[in-house]
């Protein structure tokens, strides 16, 4: 297993977010988690990012490391793990190019920086076309494709997406899981937390479902597509 | 006369051209969607008709009123009221606060009234008090009202979103991909929610959103934008087998 | 995303838990009862006060509850913590504690009146236990005027850098304003003084007068305010924030070139209609037209400005009249501030209202919390009796206090009581399970 | 016309410092958007700090360990000074930029700057409290030559200070704007939560920032010992403010910006003060500056922009 | 309380922290050195009284210092209180004193407001209308100049009382413009080139600078760098020892007017310079010379009184009516008698630093 979770909890002062969950994501895999608004889906990825504290007694194992031991930095630059956060957070003051060159920071090898900016660029053309812009002026899709491409050139061994088909067209965000299909079968493996079940678990080869801070379900994507309380609760009836 | 009328209305951003020669009606009590590619120019429409921005060409007519240069907050207090994208609520203030707020253009207390606190003062308060407890009621908020927004759910923070905007008194209401960030069952507890305020009180609604779902069972017509220019015009059931929205929009397998 | 600190120590909670219960039965205590405790207390020291200080060893009652005597003079602990414990506190605790029942129905009936009514009564014991507590020594009247000063002008700094969400610098610019226009109207006019020559009007109509000089002073200082609002509201970001700070050196540069007004020397002789009366009256009276400002929706504009200015306007807030009008009262409330502030010192110079003053002021708006009524009287009360407590520590004064703000805005960013105003009919109200009823039915 | 090139000189001197100093307070409020009100601060301890190098080294040589001529010893204490100095005020920058700013990254912009406020006062009494009431007297590290032309005397002080000013501006500059550690700054300033995400180490760039910044100061305190060489503990507090104006007024994030505006508020200074009774000075300076801000609100080189102060 | 035994109070109201420290520091060493000098005691009518010293600081603010003058008063019981200082302190809590209705004397403040109209209020030093016409003369009679130029500090009051006393003694002097260029500057200013060029230009032979030693430093080797080569004179402000540490060279060979001459003292001034050189590693200021003389007259004023009721308020009236009455005194910085408005009338020195750096005795300039 690349990456274990077990008995993780969260919480927001008083706020109890996460109580306890644990699951597994293997090499090369496309794992998704589904779950109501506030269920806790993304503070899971941010915990793995280390971008907040869990409470003693978590445990998260990263290729056989424990993650804890790495500051949320690290995490990026020595683990391989990127993350896409849930509303883009792009350094809106900075350009499209200087946002993309700031993800390469901790990368020392400047030939593969090339190569991973080309290719966000082929994916995302009209990115290209923006190179200058400020990224707060960009409209919402833009943005959340310059997110995604600021993972991509960040980090490539896992990565994390937080909803990346909030706010995209219907034939952007085929385009953008395309990528990631491919991205992914160039050996990234990919934690994807989304709304849209559906598509989540069409993309996905195992999903999770996350409910009050707590795993109710877990397996195959057909079995959970095909799962009467999935459907009733997530698909829409 | 139409309610709202948008004249051949071109803007730039630097030398970018984000819309271009845009035109646009709306009766009264209609609801009409906004469609089109990430990046078409969707919100800076929305932008620019409610006075975030002034449009380098063109002419905005509210009830045959050139409103084209006015400021946000005027436009606004005659009767355009909008949501935002990504929600803008303000962090320190509870819900019904939230929705009080945007009656502040009918507030006629005055500035005496607020240092000195008179009859006349509690008077409105209250009144507008009773009102937003009311709008909370219809978007199913209200047992949230002594709550700051930043402890809600997303979607109730739409909803209170919404509860505001209502509560400016909107002749023509805005709203920008509402449903973002929902689950597919909040999604139509959303649609559910639109069509009884638009039933209530019966305003215009112009609305963008990426979830054909929403936007085919809800508009009566949809506008599909793609670089800043209108390319269809037409019925849900027009937009959704027309070749040219398909192929900049849509794409083969829509999902609906 | 923001990242919290857990949950505290169990230690704390446990001792939080005992204090908590200890608290208990005061729960049940209306202000009325408070208030009367207190003048019960006061009324103690006036009689047995004296006395029971020599009996300690101590020459005199101790001033500020015996802080300054503590630092200077450290083998007097014991005596001070006998003579607070026996003058304040266990005379305030016990009649708060039994006669709360008494006090609970009389704050009931008196709910029966108008609200003004019962304000008044509030306000009277208020006063009332000040005046007892005070003039004891003019020591004990000086720190109390000055205090409510600085309340005066720590709210009305709240109202920009906690309130509206902008950074002020000017606010000891506005009290100059103030101060000078006070300070020359009323020498002016009622003072034979050998700069402005001869009174005008007799002496002896000089305080019934003063109150114009006030607001005349309040007025100016809102038109100086007109002259930093206009170039900094025009567009957002921290402009105010500089505009403000060239303002104040503009004004404090300006007195220092103003022969008429003495120049770099200032001006003296105030005559001494500041007293503490005329202090609390006006002190007050700007707590309260200030709370009822930020409580109206006109007020919670500010928030709403601050905390999304675009979509305070699409929402039809009119953000630059707000942000105008907020900003004019404050600077209004400064000048008021500051004429009181001459009249309280008899003299006054364009030093004084400098970058000092202006640090002292922000220390106290951010220590007592930001966007509160409360925290701002708690800031402004707090720092300046710490400040006159610490004076024995001389230069380790300013060490001292220093490090403790530091400390304040680590542990609670936004000052001690932030958030809060008060609410006036609340306040008043009888506590306890016995009123919850009439509370409600009056309200 | 001498009489205005001598101004001319004297303000370029002047502006030097204000350019140094705002470049510091720059740094941070551009950078991380704070406001660092202990930066006047950190100047003063940078110029105690290169007082007691500077003496120490002198008396270093005296005892004659190493013999130099007469004006290499010199050259070279200066060089040692500023690079010791530099070295150990950007510790103090670190310092407190620990103590200070890093417990406040969450919360309001204001609450840090009222402990940059408070940190302030505490270096300024705490070096009264250590140091006594006395002043001090910076050593001369550079013997002054005055040259005169065409009337206007010049010393070789006022353009080595000059020149090292706007070298360190342009070096600067080109740092923040170039460097990946830079960007990495600017992208601190809008939005540190998600910096980490990068890969980048958060606490090490903001400890760069104060520590770039204190280096500056440090640096414009030693120039300024060898100017005017009379230290005291609140040399800092009207200089940083008036530093402060300036680096705003350059432009929010704008190095280059701030320097200009340095320089700038240095030569309104001077020639108000030559033009206009010197009594004048502040008054006619600040209203200049209030003007400029109404018409050009973003200052010199600053883009318009809407973050305000988080609550 | 009524069981300690009988003590007086003297509070001291002192700016030890703020903009002049070092004044601070000379106020209090003085006033501890002058308490071991008298043994602590004081002999009123034929009873030994412990002397207690109540020092207060007063931040150098004038709000301040009214505190401290209250505090001291009301709180501490204060027979009668030295300070404070500078005028811009010594003014708002002269009026204080007044009020509350103890005995005041401020060793250092020259400024007339200080003690007008106020009966309660003495000093020690000369006024700022005496010390101008002294300079002005001594310029005149010694250098024969006729263009005088002036850089004073405008926010202080000290320097800029004395800056408009002088140019109205020089112009009456030389007439009207004599004084060629009249340039100040605002405390914490430390760039005077803009002044200095401003002076130059306008032809000054000389400069007067009624200014503290940290700024006479900067003055004139400021002034020394951009070519003035004329005299820079100075007033009693320069008269610490840190002038001289500060300024260096430069100042070597330069003139001012003060209230005595440490270098070549003798008697009662030598031997208090040497004490207090003795215990605290430096010659004294001026201030410290004040104070001393002022709690002198304190002393004074307190034996003269002949009784002390233990009723404070009868106590004060006496001292101060002692100290009103003091028609001669005899101290380290001069013999002075007082007039109605409680100043002094005494002579000035005009000190000349030597070419060793020490203040040494030039002439003496009576009124
Ligand atoms: N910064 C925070 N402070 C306090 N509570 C928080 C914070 N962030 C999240 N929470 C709470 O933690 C719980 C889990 O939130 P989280 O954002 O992980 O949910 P989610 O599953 O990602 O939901 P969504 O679909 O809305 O993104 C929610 O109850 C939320 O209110
Ligand atoms: N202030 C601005 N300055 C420069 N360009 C801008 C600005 N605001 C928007 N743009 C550009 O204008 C175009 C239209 O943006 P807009 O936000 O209207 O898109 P949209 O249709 O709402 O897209 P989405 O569905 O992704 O939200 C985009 O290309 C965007 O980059
Ligand atoms: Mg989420
Ligand atoms: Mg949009």
């Amino acid at each position: 297993m690349l990456l274990t979770i077990e008995n993780l909890r969260v919480s927001y002062g008083n706020i109890k977010a996460l109580h306890g969950i644990s699951f597994q994501v293997d090499e090369g895999e496309i794992v998704c988690i589904i779950g109501a608004n506030g269920a806790g889906k993304s503070t899971t990825l941010r915990a793995i990012s280390r971008l907040i504290p869990v409470e003693p007694g978590s445990k998260i194992t990263f290729d056989g490391k424990n993650l804890l031991d790495y500051p949320a930095d690290k995490v990026v630059a020595e683990l391989g793990i990127s993350h896409v956060p849930e509303g883009r957070r792009l350094f809106e003051n900075l350009t499209v190019m200087e946002n993309l060159r700031l993800a390469a920071f901790a990368r020392k090898d400047t030939a593969g920086i090339a190569r991973d900016m080309e290719r966000v660029f082929s994916i995302f053309p009209r990115l290209k076309e923006r190179i200058n812009q400020k990224a707060g002026t960009l409209s919402g899709g833009e943005q959340q494709m310059l997110a995604v491409g600021r993972a991509l050139v960040s980090a490539r061994r896992v990565m994390l997406l937080d909803e990346p088909s909030m706010g995209l067209a219907p034939l952007l965000m085929m385009d953008v899981f395309k990528a990631l299909k491919d991205i992914n079968k160039e050996g990234t493996t990919i934690l994807l937390v989304e709304q849209n079940a559906r598509m989540a678990l069409q993309f996905a080869q195992r999903g999770y479902v996350l409910e009050t801070g707590n795993l109710v379900l877990e397996g195959k994507s057909e079995d959970l597509l095909n799962n009467p309380d999935v459907k009733k609760a997530y698909l829409g009836g | 006369m139409a309610l709202l009328e948008v004249r051949n209305m071109t803007h730039w951003f630097g030398g970018l051209r984000a819309v271009h020669n845009y035109n646009l009606t709306i009766e009264k009590g209609q609801i009409r969607g906004l469609i089109g590619p990430n990046g078409a120019g969707k919100t800076t429409i929305f932008n620019l008709i409610t006075g975030v921005y002034h449009p380098t060409e063109g002419t905005i007519l509210l009830e045959g009123e050139d409103i084209t240069h006015l400021e946000p907050n005027e436009i606004a207090s005659r009767g355009l009221g909008r949501t935002f994208q990504n929600m803008r609520l303000w962090r320190y203030l509870t819900v019904l606060e939230h929705v009080k707020m945007a009656r502040y253009s009918k507030l006629t207390y005055g500035l005496v009234g607020a240092f000195f606190g008179t009859a006349k003062r509690e008077a409105e308060e209250k009144a507008n008090t009773e009102l937003a407890m009311e709008l909370l009621d219809l978007v199913g908020a209200a047992q949230f009202a002594d709550q700051l927004v930043t402890s809600l759910p997303y979607g109730i923070q739409r909803r209170v979103e919404l509860a505001r905007a209502l509560a400016t008194e909107p002749k023509v209401l805005f709203l920008d991909e509402p449903t973002a960030g929902m689950n597919p069952e909040e999604l139509i507890q959303m649609m559910e929610i639109i069509r009884k305020v638009h039933d209530q009180i019966g305003m215009a609604i112009f609305l963008i959103e990426h979830r054909m779902k929403f936007v085919m069972e809800l508009c009566e017509t949809i506008q599909t934008l793609n670089f800043g220019e209108v390319i269809a015009e037409g019925t849900p059931e027009e937009i959704r087998n027309n070749p040219v929205v398909i192929e900049a929009y849509l794409g083969k397998e829509v999902e609906v | 995303m923001t990242t919290e600190t857990v949950s505290p120590p169990s230690t704390r909670q446990r001792f939080r838990a005992a204090l908590l219960k200890a608290w208990e039965p005061y729960r049940s205590v209306p202000l009325l009862g408070w208030l009367v405790a207190i003048l019960v207390a006061v009324g103690l020291e006036r009689l047995v006060g004296l006395p029971l200080a020599y009996l300690l060893g101590m020459s005199k009652v101790p001033a500020l509850l015996g802080v300054v005597v503590v630092l200077s003079d450290p083998i007097r602990i014991p005596s001070v913590l006998i003579y607070i414990l026996l003058i304040y506190v266990v005379p305030i605790g016990l009649v708060a504690r039994f006669t709360a029942p008494l006090f609970n129905r009389i704050a009931a009936y008196l709910m029966r009146y108008p609200l003004l009514v019962t304000a008044l009564v509030h306000l009277l014991l208020l006063y009332a236990d000040l005046h007892l507590w005070a003039s004891i020594s003019d020591y004990r009247i000086l720190v109390a005027r000055l205090t409510m000063i600085a309340i005066i002008v720590t709210l009305s700094l709240n109202l920009v850098n906690g309130y509206m969400g902008e950074f002020s610098c000017s606010h000891p610019g506005f009290m100059a304003l103030g101060a000078y226009t006070a300070s020359v109207f009323t020498l002016v006019l009622f003072v034979n003084d050998n700069r402005f020559g001869e009174a005008i009007f007799p002496p002896s109509w000089g305080p019934y007068f003063f109150p114009v000089g006030l607001v005349l002073g309040g007025v100016v200082s809102a038109i100086g305010a007109l002259l930093v609002a206009i170039p900094s509201f025009r567009t957002r970001g921290d402009y105010l924030a500089i505009i403000s700070l060239a303002f104040m050196f503009v004004v404090k540069s300006l007195f220092e070139n103003m022969e008429v007004v003495g120049g770099a020397r200032g001006v003296a002789n105030q005559p001494d209609y500041a007293t503490l009366p005329i202090v609390f009256v006006w002190t007050v009276l700007s707590v309260w037209i200030m709370n009822n400002f930020v409580r109206s929706t006109m007020g919670k504009a500010l928030n709403a400005v601050r905390d999304d200015e675009l979509a305070a306007t699409a929402m039809t807030v009119d953000t630059r009249k707000t942000k105008m009008v907020a900003f004019l009262f404050a600077a209004f409330w400064a000048g008021v501030a500051g004429g009181l502030f001459a009249h309280v010192l008899h003299y006054i110079n364009p030093d004084t209202f400098g970058i000092r003053k202006l640090a002292e002021v922000l220390a106290m708006v951010y220590f007592g919390g930001l966007n509160s009524v409360t925290g701002s009287i708690v800031g402004a009360v707090s720092l300046n009796l710490i400040s006159e407590a610490l004076r024995p520590l001389e230069i380790y004064k300013w060490i001292i206090i220093p490090i403790m703000l530091i400390l304040i805005m680590i542990y609670r960013p936004t000052g001690l009581v932030a958030f809060t105003e008060f609410e006036i009919e609340k306040l008043f109200l009888p506590k306890g399970e016995t009123s919850k009823g009439a509370g409600h039915g009056t309200a | 016309m001498a009489f205005f090139l001598q101004n001319l000189v004297n303000a370029l001197q002047w502006g030097s410092f204000y350019a140094l100093i705002a470049i510091g307070y720059s740094m941070v409020y551009g950078v991380l958007f704070l406001f660092n009100f202990a930066h006047g601060d950190i100047f003063m301890v940078g110029a105690y700090i290169g007082f007691f190098v500077s003496t120490g080294l002198l008396a270093l040589a005296s005892t004659g360990v190493v013999a130099l001529p007469e004006g290499v010893t010199l050259a070279l204490v200066l060089v040692l000074t500023l690079i010791i100095s530099m070295i150990l005020n950007s510790f103090v920058g670190m310092l407190v930029e620990r103590i200070g700013y890093r417990p406040l990254r969450n919360a309001p912009r204001a609450s840090a700057a009222i402990t940059g406020l408070m940190i302030g006062i505490i270096l300024e009494t705490g070096n009264l409290a250590i140091l006594g009431p006395q002043r001090r007297l910076f050593p001369d590290l550079i013997p002054t030559q005055t040259i005169t032309v065409a009337g206007v005397s010049i010393t070789n002080k006022k353009m080595l200070i000059v020149g090292i000013s706007i070298l360190l501006t342009v070096a600067l500059h080109q740092f923040v704007q170039r460097s990946k550690w830079g960007m990495a700054m600017r992208a601190m300033a809008y939005d540190y939560v998600v910096v980490p995400l990068m890969g980048i180490p958060v606490n090490t760039v903001a400890l760069m920032t104060f520590g770039l910044g204190s280096a500056l100061a440090a640096a414009g305190g030693i120039l300024y010992g060898t100017a005017y060489p009379v230290l005291d503990p609140n040399m800092g507090i009207l200089f940083g403010w008036k530093a402060f104006v300036a680096a705003i007024l350059g432009g929010r994030g704008s190095i280059l910006g701030a320097g200009v505006a340095g320089f700038l508020l240095g030569f309104i200074e001077i020639f108000v003060a030559t033009i206009f009774p010197s009594t004048m000075r502040n008054l006619i300076a600040f209203s200049i500056i209030m003007i400029i801000l109404t018409f050009r609100p973003h200052g010199f080189f600053g883009e318009p922009y809407s973050a305000r102060l988080r609550l | 309380g009524p069981a300690a035994p009988a003590t007086i109070k003297i509070g001291i109201n002192a700016p030890i922290t703020g903009d002049i420290p070092k004044v601070g520091e000379g106020t209090k060493f003085a006033a501890e050195l002058w308490l071991e000098e008298i043994g602590g005691t004081i002999n009123v009518g034929g009873k030994d009284y412990k002397v207690e010293l109540v020092i207060e600081d007063n931040e150098s603010k004038g709000e301040s210092a009214a505190a401290v003058n209250t505090k001291l008063i009301t709180q501490d019981e204060v027979l009668v209180i030295v300070g404070p200082q500078a005028s811009k302190q010594a003014v708002p809590a002269g009026a204080v004193a007044n009020d509350l209705e103890t005995p005041m004397i401020s060793p250092w403040s020259t400024n007339p407001a200080t003690t007008k109209d106020r009966p309660w209020v003495f000093r020690t030093p000369f006024l700022d209308p005496f010390q101008g016409p002294v300079i002005a003369n001594f310029v005149t009679d010694e250098f024969g100049f006729t263009k005088a130029g002036v850089l004073y500090d405008i926010a202080s009051d000290y320097p800029k009382g004395l800056a408009e006393y002088f140019k109205q003694a020089w112009e009456e002097l030389h007439g009207e413009g004599s004084v060629v260029a009249f340039e100040s500057f605002t405390t914490g200013d430390t760039d005077f080139s803009a002044q200095l060029t401003k002076i130059m230009d306008a032809g000054a032979e000389f400069i007067f600078a009624p200014q503290y030693y940290n700024e006479v430093a900067l003055i004139v080797k400021q002034a020394h760098e951009l070519g003035f080569t004329g005299p820079i004179v100075g007033s009693d402000s320069w008269g610490s020892a840190e002038t001289v540490n500060l300024c260096g060279e430069d100042c070597y060979g330069l003139f001012f007017s003060t209230h005595y001459a440490a270098e070549g003292a003798t008697g009662a001034t030598k031997e208090f310079i040497d004490k207090y050189n003795a215990k605290y590693g430096y010659v004294p200021d001026d201030v410290a010379a004040l104070t001393w003389d002022s709690l002198n007259i304190v002393k004074t004023a307190i034996e003269n009184c002949g009784k002390l009721t233990g009723d404070i308020k009868a106590d004060r009236k006496c001292v101060r009516d002692a100290m009103a009455n003091i028609k001669e005194f005899h101290g380290i910085t001069g013999d002075m008698t007082f007039t109605e408005e409680g100043d002094p009338i005494k002579c000035a020195v005009i000190v000349r630093i030597s070419e060793e750096g020490k203040f040494t005795f030039y002439k003496q300039v009576c009124p």
